[in-house]
């Protein structure tokens, strides 16, 4: 059973996605540990390296996230995670946003998955297939 | 010095804020031009005043802002503040802040009034001569509502309770009515310099299937805290539910019950108004359809008689939005509300019964708790799940409360949780809906029913 | 062969028109599929139904158009006439219609259906599959009526009155009666085919400051003249009256009344449905506004619980629409229908009751009167003023009729001219407005009035 | 006092401009013949001679002017109506249509003053400075 992190970064405390994403992410068969809301980029790290999960899944609703995620690379490093996998979605900018400016800015910052405003299920059967095929 | 002189200094100390001048500050609000404050407008009631929301990080975007809102015949202008500052993350938001300003790109969600302080922001404010409203979303809202009123802001929403269990996972809630006491007595004593400073609490609460007795009970509460310390003028609100009819028969309780007990509680001389927000849940991602919806909200906020609409643009569901999309809303609303006209006055009795039933049913149960203070006794109903507002992120909310939608769309209590409803009432919710047989199916159903407007 | 039958023969042989074949056409219509008829769509009654308006003069574009309607889930297709075909001008409609084809460009403001004739007409009405309504202000449609129908055009609108009345000058009203009463008999004809032929009635009449008395009495008279044909299936209409209470008592009243003339007049088995029509005066030069007034308009046919809506576009004052904004409209509207919920029932029971006294008062007249036909009797009621329609083209009306809103924006009769409005009526009419003293102040007021929605 | 003909061109029933029209000409001091809607050019052109009227001004509404409007040049020239003026207004296209386009193709038909969804005080302010300058 894979074990998953998830949570919403920084001062965000929109919390509805995050609950449908605990319920789907159990569907689905995760193990999940769900910090909720308001969650700094320190306690996610510290989370992931507890329960020694593959996935930190990351959602960020009020467009702040870019302010929360731009050490997380360094992070990453420090803590030799190379093997968990990072993901977020939500809402990623503040005001209208293209997927094509948002994702490769957030690639540069460590994540492996980004989903600018999409569909919870499409991504997570996205996520899915990437955990498949890492194996 | 009195006690209360004494906290004000000591909250307006702080590294990212210069200093505090009282005696200034209460000259400029004595011979503030009445044009500034809303109780002023809300006096003449001759009609339904429209107010959209928007804060920029930047003065020069914010000041952008107001001058495009104003080219719409604006009635209230919204100065909405970024999350770091809501949560007191004056670091966060001054770096952001920065950022900002040097790369003109948005990196905050609204306006970090603390840091661009009173002094900057009272330009602004005086320049356009608006009556100006607080939005925010902080628990402890000290500091903020001091910067505020030093400004020339002279509407504040929010209070202990809709500030607190929509907008924080953790702060701890005795601390909140602490800090909004603080809050309400600044107001009321700035009250007396001019027109009353105008309280707003914030009815939407989490906009998700939060049912109307669950908001108006909250609503009371927060008024009666308000009157408590001496406010004159206080907005209770509540946001589009998803019927028109439960709008209609939340709207005639709310009033009713609103003035009701606030005779009780020694508020008969204070002015009571309704605002109505625009349907605050997810919006369709679809801009055209947005605007129906936004304009439906407005039908609706003239049939239930409120005194101020707060609106939504087209932008909701893609981000913080354009000026100009901002604006163009707030010419569409007032459109509307000048060419709608000959609007029925519309009741339900058996729906205004029951729901009458079941707010006093609860506020009995708050009044009737053994603590010595009204805040005490709302502190404690919070903590028992008396007052239990679905999908709060906060970790005092019991959470036990489960609602879904009737076929007419009506939010509907399937599990009451530890709200005392007296078991009619229960019993009339459930009979107004199928009960889904499984725990899935459920689930299922609330997740269709967040989406009512997609 | 009848003499109908022999009429038709004459009626259908012109030099713009390919020979009919009656027996196809009837072999046609008694196997068309029901999702054609209209009728067929009424009788389920799960929904509003939507219906947008629009014709162009090529085959090729009114195709598109059906296209990019389909796209948005229309419920009915409309084919709008030219004005030309609507005079039986069909030799300028053709002169027109090849200019069209030739240098792609609108020529004409609609479908020239004559020219195009059935069997190529046809085609595009089956590809769809979807029933579609025949929209056109043509007081000799016998040729137009006869081509729809064999085209697989199951709704026709129009009548005597409301095809004449706004929608001609000079045309003389006694042959308009005998050539719709071909055309309610035709209709009668091919409804014992298969489902029956849905007739529609077009209240909106000048959509200049009519008064619903007025609108009413013109949808009873015109449903039991083809009632009296035989006709089974009626819709009766009216448009936005500017006031949303006028629009809830013009629906109460118009479904009461009109069911109780159809079974006084031996029309216990037809089938009556209600269509709103959006706002048809005069719409503002902005299409942000447009879209708030046509929203409103959808709410507002909602509440009164209207069987089918006839929507506007955004582009309204410009021209005819695009068909990307015509389907636009169609998706807002089917959006609003869909997540509007929970909608109350509402009366008001003495404007009602103000409304039927008057309805029944120039019913009772018309039907007094001592003619020996209906159709006579009501020809002579118009010719005396006992039905008279503000802002008629047509010589023989009488144009005596002054109204003006009141401040509900409720249209009020303040001359009433031969109208035979009880005294208790005419009473409170004017009991609602305040009189401008001088004629030049009323010609103001009514000028203020016409563009309420401006 | 200056005579003006006027009235709805074509097979266009739309009435309402056309009441207003005929109230605004008189409260501005014309003398008003007016032939209301459905009125061809041949018919206004008569009326022209027959009232030895001033001016023409025509309105159209439903976008079917230009059909009916072609063979003014001829007219006017038959005529020989030089000193008549020729003015049109209303919705003068089907569809939206610039003014830019308008006025110079109704220009060519032989109008003298062209008004494509101009409001009709405005244009009759045009209207009365066009005729204080011919004197
Ligand atoms: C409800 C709501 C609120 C409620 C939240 C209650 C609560 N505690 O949850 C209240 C009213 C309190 C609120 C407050 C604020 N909000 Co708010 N809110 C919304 C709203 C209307 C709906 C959000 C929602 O619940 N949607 C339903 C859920 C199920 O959908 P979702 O959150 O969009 O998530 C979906 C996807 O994003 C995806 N997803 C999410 N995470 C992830 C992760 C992965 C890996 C994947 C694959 C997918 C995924 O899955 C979900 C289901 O499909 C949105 C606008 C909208 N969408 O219509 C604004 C919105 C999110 N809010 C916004 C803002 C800015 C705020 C405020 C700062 C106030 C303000 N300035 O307007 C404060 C926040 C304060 C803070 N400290 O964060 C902005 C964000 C702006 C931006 N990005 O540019 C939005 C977009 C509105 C706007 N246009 O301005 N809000
Ligand atoms: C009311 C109305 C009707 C009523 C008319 C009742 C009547 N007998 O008068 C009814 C419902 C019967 C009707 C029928 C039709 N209509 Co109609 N109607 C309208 C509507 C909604 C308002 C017109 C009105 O009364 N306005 C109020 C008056 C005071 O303003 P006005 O007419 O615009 O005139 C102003 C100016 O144009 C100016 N003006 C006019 N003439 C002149 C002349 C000069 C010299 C100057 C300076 C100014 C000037 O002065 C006026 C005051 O400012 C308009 C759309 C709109 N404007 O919102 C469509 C509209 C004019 N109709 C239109 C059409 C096409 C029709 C129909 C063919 C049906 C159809 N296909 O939709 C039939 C006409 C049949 C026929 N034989 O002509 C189109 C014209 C299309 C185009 N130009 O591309 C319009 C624009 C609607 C649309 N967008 O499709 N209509």
């Amino acid at each position: 059973m894979k074990k998953v992190v998830t949570g919403v970064v920084g001062n965000d405390i929109h919390v509805v996605a995050n609950r449908l994403i605990d319920i789907s992410l159990q569907a689905r068969g995760f193990e999940v540990f769900n910090l909720g809301v308001n969650t700094s980029l320190e306690e996610f790290i510290d989370a992931v390296v507890e329960t020694d999960a593959d996935i930190l899944l990351i959602s960020s609703l009020n467009g702040e996230a870019e302010g929360w995620c731009r050490d997380l690379q360094f992070l990453r490093s420090e803590y030799d995670l190379k093997d968990v996998v990072f993901v977020i979605g939500g809402n990623l900018a503040v005001g209208e946003a293209k997927e094509s400016d948002i994702i490769p800015k957030y690639k540069s910052y460590g994540f492996d998955l980004v989903f600018h405003q999409v569909d919870l299920n499409t991504g997570l059967d996205v996520l899915e297939k990437y955990m498949s095929e890492l194996k | 010095m009195s006690l209360l002189q004494k906290e004000r200094d000591i909250i307006t100390r702080n590294e990212y804020v210069d200093a505090f001048d009282f005696d200034e500050i209460e000259a400029f609000i004595k011979n503030a031009p009445k044009e500034l404050f809303i109780s002023h407008h809300f006096k003449k009631r001759d009609r339904l005043l429209v107010q959209p929301r928007g804060g920029f990080p930047t003065y020069k975007k914010m000041f952008e802002l107001y001058e495009t809102f104003m080219s719409a015949d604006i009635d209230v202008l919204p100065l909405t503040i970024d999350s770091n500052t809501r949560l007191n993350d004056y670091a966060m938001a001054k770096k952001m802040l920065t950022l900002s300003e040097e790369n003109e790109m948005d990196m905050l969600n609204g306006y970090p009034l603390v840091n661009h302080g009173y002094r900057t922001t009272r330009k602004m404010v005086t320049h356009f001569n608006k009556p100006v409203s607080l939005r925010h979303g902080t628990p402890d809202a000290r500091l903020l509502v001091e910067t505020a009123l030093a400004s020339g802001i002279f509407e504040i929403e929010g209070g202990p309770i809709t500030y607190m269990l929509p907008y924080s996972k953790n702060f701890p809630l005795d601390k909140a009515f602490l800090y909004w006491k603080y809050v309400d007595k600044v107001c009321a004593k700035y009250s007396t310099l001019n027109e009353p400073i105008n309280r707003e609490s914030f009815g939407p609460l989490t906009a998700t299937l939060v049912p109307p007795c669950i908001v108006i009970v909250i609503q009371i509460l927060e008024m009666l805290l308000s009157i408590e310390e001496g406010v004159k003028s206080f907005s209770v609100s509540f946001s589009q539910n998803g019927s028109m009819m439960q709008d209609i028969v939340t709207s005639n309780v709310l009033k009713k019950l609103s003035r009701y007990y606030a005779d009780q509680f020694g508020g008969e001389d204070a002015i009571l108004n309704l605002v109505y927000h625009q349907w605050m849940g997810a919006f369709p991602r679809n801009k055209e359809l947005s605007d129906s919806l936004i304009n439906t909200n407005t039908v609706i906020a003239a049939m239930v008689r409120a005194d101020k609409i707060i609106i939504k643009t087209r932008d909701e569901a893609f981000g913080i939005p354009t000026m100009q999309c901002n604006a163009q809303s707030v010419a569409n609303t007032k459109y509307t509300l000048r060419t709608l006209k000959g609007l029925p006055l519309i009741h339900d009795e058996e729906e205004e019964a029951n729901l009458e039933a079941e707010v006093k049913a609860i506020m009995d149960a708050v009044l009737n708790d053994s603590a010595d203070t009204l805040w005490r006794k709302v502190f404690n109903s919070i903590k028992s799940g008396v007052i239990d507002v679905p999908f709060s992120p906060h970790i005092i909310n019991k959470n036990e409360v489960i609602t879904i939608r009737d076929e007419n769309g009506n939010i509907r209590i399937i599990e009451k949780g530890q709200l005392p409803l007296p078991d009619k009432c229960f019993a009339y919710e459930k009979s107004k809906v199928n009960l889904p047989a499984s725990k899935t199916e459920v689930i299922n159903k609330m997740i269709h029913d967040i989406g009512a407007m997609l």
